[in-house]
C-alpha cells in the first residue's frame, strides 16, 4: 500500500485578477522507500501541489477545492490545523529549495536542528543534541560536534544543504519532500547532494517526493516520474519509461531541453580582439587585510568571432572576470586589450565610447531590467545614448530590435514584471545589441531559467551571435550549457585558470583532475 | 524555436506603471478614502475665500468663545470669531506648509542622499558627516537667525523646515541607492555608458519611491505641527492669519474650558494625517511591482 | 569589533568639532545677549559682567580658549546660573532625562512593536488597521497636547497618578513617559510591522512552519529576532532625539531633566550652556549611533562574525 | 497566537498597574507639619542677592534674609526687619539705623553694621556686576562708585558706627528709600562665607549652596535641586523667630502655568504663582473660590516710535490710543481681571492719581487721523506691531488689531519675536509700535516717570522734552511737601501723555490661586509674599472641582 496516495488534488489561487487552477485534478502516490519525482517548470503547479499537503500554503489567496491525501489512512486535506502540525516536522519533513535563505540566520544550526525534537517529542535537550550531532556526522559534516554551535552563513552552501536533510531527517518522518533540493548549487555539490538524498533515504527507508524543473537531475535516482504542466499531470511512470518511452510531447520536450551534444567550432576564427595579460582583480584591500583575491594572475585571449566558456564553481571568480573586462570594477593589476587599447587605463569620453563596443547580459532576468522602464525606454537608453538613432527613428530601432531577439512588437509599451524570465532574458540580451557591439560577456545568461526556455535563449544567442558578428564571453557554472555553445573552454579554480582549450577536446581528454571531477558531475550523463 | 507568446497585432498599450498603479490604488478602499479627504481639504481650501461663512478676522470680543450653534456650526474663539472659518483658512497655510516644505525637503533629501548613496566612499563619508553636523546643531538658534537675517515671510518658513527636514530623508535615500546600488539593473546602465546623474535620476530614484513616499506622509504632518513652533518663535504665521498647528496648540491651552477649540482643528490634523498615511501605504503597495507579479 | 568602534569615534570627532565651531559662532550671531532684560542695563555694569565672561576679548580669541577648556572637559560657568558650571547643570539634567528616555524608549518599543507585530501577522485586516492606527495617533498628537490630557484624565479625573514630579511620589514616571514614548510607538509600530512582514515571507520561516512547530513559537523564535532588527536599528537615532525631545515633556510635568536646560540656554542665550549641552548631545548621538549599530552587528550573527574577523 | 500577545502585554499591564496609589497629598501633609508648598514660577538664577535679578529669586531671598526694612504684606509700609529703629536728620539726609540687638546669622554670629557695610561696598563694586545696584545710588556717591568714577569705597555714605548701628548719608532726600531697603540689592550678605568660598566680587562659587550659605532671615536654606525643589526650615536663630509661624517652605518651579493650575487642583501646592487666563471665571465662580486678585503695581503698554512715520505725527499716536476700547478689553480678553490705564502710572500709587487725558473716543480718534492725511485709513502706509511671544500679549494684539481696523480703516499687522530678539528690537528701536510692560521696584510714581527722561535707558520711545526732565530730575525731588511733588508729578505725566509716546492698555493685577488654608498673605499692590506672617490653619479641601 502506498505510504501517500494523492487523488484529484485541485487548488485554486484567487488573486485580483480573477481565480487560477494552479493545480487541477492531480493525482500520484509515494511508496515507502521510493522516490517519486515530480517534474515540471515553474508555474506547473509542482510545488504548490505539495506544500497544499502540509498546509503551507497561505491562505488566501490558495484554497484547496477538492481530492483527497490519503497517509497512513488519514486525509491530510482534513485535517485541522493542530493535527496537520502535529505530521509536520514529524510524519513528512521537507527540504527546500534554496539553502541560503531556508536557514535561519540568527539561530545556530543546532538550535534548529533540534527544534523538531523538543517540538514533538519533548526530548530533553541534551539527548536531543546529540542525536543532532550523529546525524550531522552521517549527513557528512566534518567535526558536528563544533559547528553545530555555528550559524548558517558560516556554512558554505552545499553544506547548509546538508544541514537541511539532517533537519528533515532527525524526527525519522516516513515521508520526505524535496522541493528542487539541488538547483541553487554547484554542479559538483549537486551531485554529492544527490547521492548523499539516494542513500539517507535507503538507509532509513523513507518515501521522497523529489521536485524539479529538470529531467537529468533526477535520471539517476527516481524511481517513478510524474509530469506536470500547467497544473495537470501529462504523464507518469517509472523512470525508464519516462526516459526510454515518452509519450505526451511535453515530456520530450522536456528531454530534448537537457542540452546535449557539442557546437561545430566557428569556421572563420579571425584575430585576437581581446586579450587579458596576467589580470588581478582583488577585494576588500586595507591596509592590515588580506585581500580576495577573486582573480589572480588570469591571461588569455579571445578571437574574433569566437564563443570562449568560462566554466567554474561559485566562487570561482569568472563573474569578476567579465566585469573586470567591461571595467565593472576596478581591476587591481594586469592588462586588458581591446582591438588594440588598454582598456584598464581609459577614461571619460573613450571610456564610453569603448563601453559602447563591450556590453554585457547579467544572469538574472528579474534584478538587470530596471523595473520602473517600459520596454521600450530600456531598449531606447542606450539607442539615443550614443547616437544610433534619433528621436525620431528610436521608435523604429526599437521595433528591429525586438524582432530580433523575439519578442513581439506588441510588448513595447510593456514593463519587465509583465514578461516571464525567459521573455525578460530577451529584452536583456535586446538591451546588450543595442549599442551593436562587438564583444559580449554573457554572465551565466541561462542559469536561472527552466531548462526549456534555457534551450530557447542558447539557440537565441547563437543565431544572434552569427547575425551580428559577435565575439562572446560566456560564463556559466554548467559545464552542458558551455559544452552547447562554446568553441573553446577555460576552467577555473579559485581565481586562477586550471585548463584550457577547444570544447570538444576539453569534454573528451580533461587533462587535469578538477576538469574530470567537473565533468563527472553533470547529472544524468549517461543520457548523453 | 520561439515561445509560443509571440504574436502579431497592434501594439499593445501595455498597463504602465502608473496607470497599473492607479489601478490598483482605485482597489484599496482606504487609499481611496484617504485621497477623497486630500482632494476635498485641498479644494476647499482653494474655495476658501468664497465659502467660509464669516470674514477670517471678524471678531465679537462680546460674544466670546461659544461652542456650536446654528450661527457658528463649529463654535467661536475667545475672540468670537467663527472656528469654521479659522479652520478653513488655517487649511491653505498649513496644507501648503505641508506640501510646500515636504517638497522641498524631498527634493533636497533624495538629492543628497542619492548622491551620497551612489558615489559612496569619501563623498560619501563627507556628504553624511555634513548631515550629522546639521542633525547636531541647535535648531532654534538657526531659526532665530534665519529669521534675523531674512526678515519674515512664508517662503523663508517653507525652506526653513524643508531645510531641516531633508536630514532624515538623505538618510534613508541613501540606505535605498546603496542596496539598489547592488543591483543588476545599475550595472547594466553603467556598463552602457550612462552618467551618473542619469542612472541616480532615471534608474536610481524611481525605485527607491516607496519608502520615501511612506517616509513623506508621516512628514507632512509633522512638518504643520513644525510650523507652529516655528510661529511660536516669530518665524511662521502672524496673526490674524492662522494655520490648524497655531489652532492646535491655542485650543490645547483651554482643553478643559472651551474643548471644541481644540477637538475641531485636531480632528481636521488628524483626518489628514490618516489620509495621507493611507494613500502613502497604498501608493507604496500600488506601486510596488513586485507585489504585482504574485 | 574593537577596531570599527575606534574608527567610528574617530571619525566623529571632525563632525563634534564642526558643530562646536558652528554653533559657536552661530549663537554669536543671534539677536540679544546673555545679559539683556526687560530693564535697560547700566553700561559699567554690562561692561563689568562681560569681562567676568570673557566676553570683551575677541571673538576667535574666546573660541580658542573654549577649545582649550573643552579639551579638559570643562564646559565653562553657566551666564542664567551664576554660580553653577556648565558641568554641573547637566549633570543635575541627565539622570531625569536619561531615565525618561529610557522609559519612554521602553514605552515606545512595548506599544510600538505589540502594535507592529500584531499588524504584521494579518495584514490588511482589521487586525492590521486598529493596531496601527491607534499607534498613527502618537504623531498627530503633539506632546503638548497628549500630556496635559493624559494629566486631565489620570491625574485629575481619575486621580490614579500623580500630576507631575519625577521619582516624587510613586508612579509619577509613568505619565510622562508614555507621553514622550507615544510620538516614538509610532514610528516603531511602523518599523516593525515592515521588519515582521518582510520577515514572515523570508523561506525560514516556512522551514519552521514545516517543522511543525506551533504558531506562536514560530513567531517568537524564528520571526520577531529579524523582524525586530529595523527596531534596534532606530533605537541609537530615537533615543539621542528623545534627550534632545524631552524638553516639552519635562515642562508640562515639572520634571528637572536636560531638556528643560537645553531649549531654555537657547532662549536665554546662555552661550556656554547652548554649547555645552550642544556638544554634550552631539557626543551622545554619536555615541548612541554607534552603539545601535554594535547592538545591531551583534544581534546579527553574520555581521558579528565579521566584526571578530576585523 | 492569543497566549503569543498575552505574553507580550502582561508587563505592559503591570507597568500601567504600578504606583496607581497617589500618596498624601503635599497639602495635607504640609498642613500636618506647618510646611508651605509654594509655585515659585521657576528655576532661581541663584541666592546671591547680589547677582540675582527676578521676582521667583526675589521670593526666595525675602524668605531666607532681611533687609534693614521688611515690608508690611498689608499696608506695604516699611517695618523694621534687620533695622529695629532708625532716626532721619533735620535735612532728611542722614539715616541712622540701630540693629536688632539679638539679629544673627542662621549659625547664630551676630548681624552687625559692618555686615551691612561691607555688603553695599560687595554691591556697589563694579566688578560684581549687579543689575540692582542703581538701587542704591540714592547713597551718596554710591554712582560714582558703581560706574567706575570713584574708586574709594571709604567716601560711599555709608558707615558703622559701631556694631549695632548704621549710619546713611543720601544725596538727596529720598521719599521712597526706606522701601528700597527691602530689595535684595541692600541686603546684608555673610562675608565669612563668601570669602571662605572665594573672591568677594566673584559669582562663580560655591557659597549659596545648602551646607555652606548662612542668612539671616526667618528661613534658612536645607534641599536645593535644581527645577525640583528648594527647600528651606524656619531659622531658630532669627531675632524674631517667635513670630515665624511655618516650619519651612516648599518652593516649586513651576514654569508651565497649566501644570501648576493642575498640581494646585489636587493638592500638591498651598499658592500658585500665576493662573491661566482663561481658568478664572471658572474659579471665581466658586464658593470660597480659591482665586485671589489685585491690583498690581504695573503698566501694560505699546511703546510708539516716534521717530518713524506715521508715528512721529502726534495726531496719528493719539488716534491709536483713542482708538482702543480699553474697557471691552479688559471685560472680554482680559476676564475683567485688569483695569484700563490711560496713562503710564498705574493709579492710586501711595495716593497718587495720575492724569487721564482722553477715553475710548472712536470720533475723535478718525478725525485726528483724518487730520494727519489718513482719513478713514485712506493712504495708510501700514505698522507692525512687535511683541514677545506670549499667549496673553497675542490675545490683547489681536484685539487691538482688530479694534484698529474696525474704528481708524487701517491696517496693523503683528509680529510676534522670541525673547532676546523682542529685547534686542526694543532697545535699538527697531519697530513701530512695541509691547512693553513696567513693574514698579517700589511704590513711588518716580519710578515709572523716570522712564521717560531724554537719556532714559529704558525709554526707547525717541520721546524728549527737556521740560519733562527737568520736572522730574530738578523740581519734583526739591519739593518740600508729598502733595508739591505730586503735583509737579501729575504736570509732567500731563506733558508725557499729551505727547502720547506710549499706548496704555491697562493696570497689571496680580492672580494666585491660595488654598483655604493659607492665612496671612494677603494680595497686596506689589504681589509681595511676607513668609514671616504666613500661618496654614488645616482646612480639607479633597479637590478643587473647576466648574
Amino acid at each position: 500500500m502506498a505510504l501517500l496516495s494523492v487523488n484529484g488534488l485541485k487548488v485554486d489561487f484567487t488573486t485580483r485578477n480573477g481565480v487560477t487552477h494552479a493545480v487541477d485534478d492531480v493525482s500520484f502516490s509515494v511508496d515507502k522507500g521510493e522516490i517519486t519525482a515530480i517534474i515540471g517548470e515553474s508555474g506547473s503547479g509542482k510545488s504548490v501541489a505539495c506544500y497544499s499537503l502540509l498546509g503551507l500554503l497561505p491562505m488566501p489567496p490558495a484554497s484547496i477545492e477538492g481530492g483527497t491525501a490519503e497517509f497512513e489512512g488519514r486525509d491530510l486535506l482534513r485535517m485541522s490545523v493542530a493535527e496537520l502540525r502535529a505530521v509536520r516536522g514529524r510524519d513528512i519533513a521537507m527540504v527546500f529549495q534554496d539553502p541560503m535563505t531556508c536557514l535561519n540566520p540568527y539561530m545556530t544550526v543546532g538550535d534548529q536542528l533540534v527544534e523538531p525534537l523538543l517540538c514533538h517529542r519533548r526530548m530533553p535537550r541534551e539527548e536531543a543534541r546529540e542525536r543532532a550531532i550523529a546525524l550531522l556526522e552521517e549527513v557528512g559534516l566534518r567535526d558536528p560536534g563544533t559547528t553545530i554551535d555555528q550559524y548558517p552563513h558560516q556554512f558554505s552552501g552545499g553544506m547548509r544543504q546538508r544541514v537541511m536533510i539532517a533537519m528533515a531527517l532527525i524526527n525519522e518522518p516516513k515521508l520526505l519532500i524535496a522541493d528542487e533540493p539541488t538547483t541553487a548549487l554547484d554542479v559538483t555539490i549537486q551531485a554529492q547532494i544527490l547521492r548523499l538524498l539516494a542513500d539517507l533515504q535507503k538507509r532509513h527507508d523513507v518515501g521522497v517526493i523529489f521536485i524539479s524543473h529538470d529531467l537529468a537531475v533526477v535520471a539517476d535516482i527516481a524511481d517513478h516520474i510524474v509530469v506536470m504542466e500547467k497544473g495537470r499531470v501529462v504523464e507518469r511512470g517509472d523512470r525508464r519509461a519516462i526516459f526510454e518511452n515518452a509519450e505526451h510531447p511535453y515530456t520530450r520536450k522536456l528531454l530534448a531541453a537537457i542540452p546535449g551534444g557539442s557546437k561545430v567550432p566557428a569556421e572563420s576564427v579571425g584575430e585576437d580582439l581581446v586579450r587579458v595579460d596576467h589580470l588581478c582583480t582583488w577585494f576588500g584591500q586595507g591596509k592590515h587585510r588580506e585581500p580576495v583575491k577573486a582573480v589572480d594572475d588570469v591571461s588569455f585571449t579571445i578571437r574574433r568571432g569566437e564563443i570562449l566558456g568560462l566554466v567554474g564553481e561559485s566562487g570561482s571568480g569568472k563573474s569578476t572576470i567579465g566585469r573586470s573586462l567591461l571595467r565593472l570594477v576596478p581591476v587591481t593589476s594586469g592588462e586588458v586589450n581591446f582591438d588594440g587599447v588598454d582598456v584598464t587605463a581609459l577614461e571619460g569620453k573613450a571610456l564610453k565610447q569603448m563601453r559602447r563596443r563591450m556590453q554585457m547580459i547579467f544572469q538574472d532576468p528579474y534584478a538587470s531590467l530596471n523595473p520602473r522602464m517600459t520596454v521600450f525606454d530600456t531598449l531606447a537608453e542606450p539607442l539615443l545614448l550614443h547616437g544610433i538613432e534619433s528621436r525620431k527613428s528610436v521608435e523604429q530601432g526599437v521595433l528591429k530590435l525586438m524582432d530580433d531577439v523575439g519578442l513581439a512588437r506588441a510588448f513595447i509599451r510593456k514593463y519587465p514584471h509583465e514578461f516571464s524570465g525567459g521573455q525578460r532574458q530577451r529584452i536583456a540580451i535586446g538591451r546588450a545589441l543595442a549599442t551593436r557591439p562587438e564583444f559580449v560577456v554573457a554572465d551565466e545568461p541561462v542559469s536561472a531559467l527552466d531548462v526549456t526556455i534555457q534551450a530557447q535563449i542558447l539557440e537565441l544567442m547563437l543565431a544572434l551571435g552569427k547575425e551580428y558578428g559577435l565575439t562572446m564571453l560566456f560564463v556559466s557554472h554548467d559545464l552542458a550549457v558551455v559544452r552547447h555553445i562554446a568553441d573553446r573552454i577555460i576552467v577555473l579554480y579559485k581565481g586562477r585558470i586550471v585548463e584550457q582549450g577547444p570544447a570538444e577536446q576539453l569534454f573528451e581528454q580533461p587533462a587535469e583532475a578538477y576538469t574530470r571531477q567537473l565533468l563527472e558531475s553533470i547529472p544524468g550523463r549517461q543520457l548523453l | 524555436m520561439n515561445e509560443p507568446i509571440l504574436e502579431a497585432g497592434a501594439v499593445e498599450q501595455g498597463t504602465s506603471l502608473w496607470k497599473d498603479a492607479w489601478i490598483r490604488l482605485r482597489r484599496n478602499r482606504l487609499a481611496v478614502f484617504g485621497l477623497v479627504v486630500l482632494v476635498s481639504f485641498v479644494i476647499l481650501a482653494l474655495l476658501t475665500p468664497w465659502i467660509a461663512p464669516y470674514a477670517y478676522d471678524d471678531q465679537n470680543l462680546d460674544l466670546g468663545a461659544t461652542p456650536p450653534s446654528a450661527a457658528h456650526w463649529l463654535g467661536t474663539d475667545i475672540f468670537g470669531r467663527d472656528l469654521l472659518t479659522q479652520i478653513l483658512y488655517g487649511g491653505r497655510i498649513s496644507l501648503a506648509v505641508g506640501f510646500v516644505a515636504t517638497a522641498v525637503a524631498l527634493l533636497i533629501g533624495v538629492t543628497w542622499g542619492a548622491v551620497a548613496g551612489y558615489v559612496g566612499g569619501r563623498v560619501d563619508a563627507v556628504m553624511m558627516r555634513l548631515v550629522d553636523i546639521l542633525y547636531a546643531l541647535p535648531f532654534m538658534i538657526f531659526i532665530v537667525l534665519l529669521m534675523v537675517v531674512f526678515g519674515r515671510n512664508l517662503l523663508l518658513l517653507f525652506l526653513a523646515i524643508g531645510a531641516v527636514e531633508w536630514l532624515t530623508m538623505a538618510r534613508i535615500m541613501r540606505g535605498q541607492v546603496q542596496t539598489l546600488r547592488q543591483q543588476e539593473f545599475v550595472e547594466a546602465a553603467v556598463s552602457l555608458g550612462l552618467s551618473p546623474a542619469t542612472i541616480i535620476w532615471r534608474h536610481l530614484v524611481p525605485n527607491a519611491l516607496g519608502p520615501i513616499i511612506v517616509y513623506t506622509t508621516l512628514t507632512i504632518p509633522s512638518v504643520m505641527l513644525l510650523e507652529a513652533f516655528l510661529s511660536f518663535l516669530g518665524l511662521g504665521v502672524q496673526p490674524p492669519q492662522t494655520s490648524w498647528g497655531l489652532l492646535i496648540s491655542y485650543g490645547a491651552e483651554t482643553m478643559e474650558e472651551y474643548p471644541w477649540l481644540l477637538i475641531f482643528p485636531g480632528a481636521a490634523l488628524t483626518l489628514t494625517l490618516f489620509a495621507l498615511n493611507f494613500l502613502g501605504d497604498g501608493l507604496r503597495d500600488a506601486l510596488d511591482v513586485r507585489g504585482s507579479t504574485d | 569589533m574593537w577596531k570599527f568602534v575606534a574608527s567610528r569615534l574617530l571619525q566623529a570627532v571632525p563632525v563634534i568639532l564642526a558643530v562646536i565651531t558652528v554653533t559657536f559662532f552661530l549663537v554669536r550671531v543671534a539677536p540679544g545677549g546673555p545679559f539683556d532684560s526687560e530693564k535697560a542695563v547700566i553700561p559699567e555694569v554690562k561692561a563689568a559682567l562681560e569681562a567676568q565672561y570673557r566676553l570683551d576679548q575677541p571673538l576667535f580669541q574666546q573660541y580658542v580658549a573654549y577649545l582649550g577648556d573643552l579639551a579638559q572637559g570643562e564646559l565653562g560657568p553657566s551666564f542664567k546660573y551664576p554660580g553653577r558650571s556648565v558641568n554641573e547643570l547637566i549633570a543635575a539634567g541627565l539622570p531625569a532625562t536619561a531615565e525618561l528616555g529610557l522609559y519612554a524608549l521602553l514605552v515606545a518599543i512595548c506599544i510600538g512593536g505589540v502594535a507592529g507585530v500584531i499588524a504584521s501577522l494579518k495584514p490588511n485586516t482589521a487586525q492590521d488597521y486598529i493596531p496601527m492606527s491607534l499607534a498613527m495617533i502618537g504623531i498627530c498628537m503633539p506632546t503638548f497636547l497628549l500630556g496635559p490630557l493624559l494629566v486631565l484624565v489620570f491625574g485629575i479625573h481619575l486621580e490614579w497618578l500623580p500630576v507631575s514630579g519625577w521619582g516624587d511620589m510613586p508612579g509619577d514616571k509613568l505619565l510622562p513617559s508614555l507621553t514622550l514614548g507615544a510620538a516614538y510607538a509610532a514610528y516603531v509600530a511602523r518599523l516593525s510591522r515592515a521588519g515582521m512582514l518582510e520577515v514572515l515571507s523570508q523561506d525560514y520561516i516556512r522551514t519552521a512552519r514545516a517543522k511543525g512547530l506551533p504558531e506562536w513559537q514560530v513567531i517568537t523564535r524564528h520571526a520577531l529576532r529579524g523582524g525586530l532588527m529595523p527596531v534596534v536599528a532606530f533605537l541609537g537615532p530615537a533615543f539621542a532625539g528623545l534627550l534632545a525631545g524631552s524638553f516639552v515633556v519635562e515642562t508640562i510635568f515639572q520634571i528637572p531633566g536636560l531638556g528643560r536646560f537645553y531649549v531654555q540656554a537657547a532662549f536665554n542665550r546662555d552661550y556656554t550652556m547652548i554649547l555645552g549641552t550642544t556638544v554634550f548631545l552631539s557626543t551622545l548621538i554619536v555615541l548612541f549611533n554607534l552603539a545601535s549599530d554594535v547592538l545591531a552587528a551583534w544581534l546579527n550573527p553574520r555581521l558579528r562574525s565579521q566584526f571578530g574577523e576585523a | 497566537m492569543r497566549s503569543f500577545i498575552c505574553k507580550l502585554l502582561t508587563p505592559l499591564i503591570l507597568l500601567l498597574l504600578v504606583g496607581c496609589s497617589a500618596g498624601e497629598s503635599n497639602v495635607s501633609q504640609g498642613n500636618r507639619e506647618g510646611i508651605l508648598h509654594f509655585g515659585n514660577g521657576s528655576e532661581p538664577q541663584g541666592l546671591d542677592p547680589h547677582v540675582v535679578t527676578g521676582v521667583p529669586e526675589s521670593k526666595l531671598i525675602d524668605a531666607l534674609y532681611e533687609g534693614l526694612t521688611r515690608k508690611n504684606p498689608w499696608t506695604l509700609e516699611p517695618e523694621p526687619g534687620a533695622a529695629a529703629s532708625w532716626t532721619f536728620s533735620e535735612d532728611r539726609r542722614v539715616i541712622t539705623f540701630k540693629l536688632q540687638p539679638e539679629g544673627r546669622w542662621s549659625n547664630g554670629d551676630p548681624v552687625t553694621a559692618h555686615d551691612f557695610v561691607w555688603s553695599w561696598r560687595r554691591a556697589l563694586d563694579p566688578a560684581m556686576g549687579n543689575l540692582y545696584a542703581y538701587m542704591l545710588y540714592p547713597v551718596k556717591n554710591a554712582e560714582a562708585y558703581a560706574t567706575g568714577k570713584l574708586q574709594d569705597p571709604e567716601q560711599l555714605g555709608v558707615r558703622a558706627l559701631d556694631d549695632h548701628t548704621l549710619e546713611v548719608t543720601l544725596v538727596e532726600p529720598t521719599p521712597y528709600f526706606l522701601q528700597l531697603l527691602d530689595h535684595y540689592s541692600t541686603f546684608a550678605v555673610p562675608r565669612q562665607v563668601i570669602e571662605q568660598f572665594g573672591e568677594a566680587t566673584d559669582r562663580f562659587t560655591r557659597w549659596t549652596r545648602p551646607g555652606n550659605i548662612i542668612t539671616n532671615g526667618p528661613f534658612r536654606l536645607t534641599e536645593w535641586k535644581l527645577n525640583r525643589r528648594i527647600v528651606v526650615e524656619k531659622n531658630p536663630h532669627y531675632w524674631d523667630a517667635e513670630a515665624v509661624q511655618l516650619n519651612g517652605v516648599v518652593f516649586y518651579p513651576t514654569e508651565n502655568l497649566v501644570s501648576e493650575e493642575r498640581m494646585f487642583r489636587v493638592n500638591q501646592l498651598h499658592y500658585t504663582n500665576d493662573v491661566p487666563l482663561d481658568k478664572i471665571p471658572a474659579y471665581r465662580a466658586m464658593p470660597d473660590s480659591p482665586f485671589v486678585e489685585a491690583p498690581y503695581l504695573g503698566t501694560y503698554f505699546y511703546l510708539l516710535n516716534t521717530e518713524r512715520p506715521p508715528l512721529d505725527d502726534v495726531r496719528v499716536r493719539k488716534a491709536l490710543s483713542l482708538a482702543v476700547d480699553r474697557a471691552k478689553l479688559a471685560r472680554s480678553v482680559m476676564h475683567d481681571l485688569v483695569t484700563p490705564a490711560w496713562s503710564i502710572t498705574p493709579p492710586g500709587t501711595l495716593g497718587y492719581q495720575p492724569p487721564k487725558l482722553f477715553g475710548y473716543e472712536p470720533e475723535r480718534a478718525r478725525a485726528l487721523l483724518a487730520e494727519a492725511g489718513y482719513p478713514g485709513g485712506e493712504g495708510w502706509p501700514g505698522l507692525e506691531l512687535i511683541y514677545n511671544t506670549s499667549e496673553s500679549h497675542r490675545k490683547v494684539a489681536v484685539a487691538l488689531q482688530q479694534m484698529w481696523k474696525d474704528v481708524l480703516g487701517i491696517e496693523v499687522t503683528l509680529s510676534n519675536q522670541e525673547w532676546k530678539v523682542y529685547l534686542d528690537s526694543v532697545s535699538e528701536m527697531n519697530f513701530d509700535m512695541a509691547r512693553r510692560g513696567w513693574i514698579g521696584d517700589y511704590v513711588d510714581p518716580n519710578n515709572f516717570l523716570d522712564l521717560y527722561l531724554s537719556d532714559g535707558g529704558n525709554n526707547n520711545t525717541g520721546f524728549s522734552d527737556p521740560v519733562y526732565d527737568e520736572m522730574i530730575l530738578e523740581r519734583a525731588p526739591q519739593a518740600k511737601t508729598r502733595e508739591e511733588r505730586f503735583r509737579i508729578f501729575h504736570a509732567a505725566e500731563t506733558r508725557l501723555m499729551e505727547e502720547m509716546p506710549i499706548i496704555p492698555v491697562y493696570t497689571y493685577a496680580s492672580k494666585h490661586l491660595k488654598h483655604p488654608s493659607v492665612k496671612g498673605l494677603p494680595p497686596n499692590l506689589m504681589d509681595f509674599v511676607n513668609f514671616k506672617t504666613i500661618r496654614l490653619e488645616p482646612v480639607d479641601v479633597h479637590e478643587f472641582e473647576v466648574p
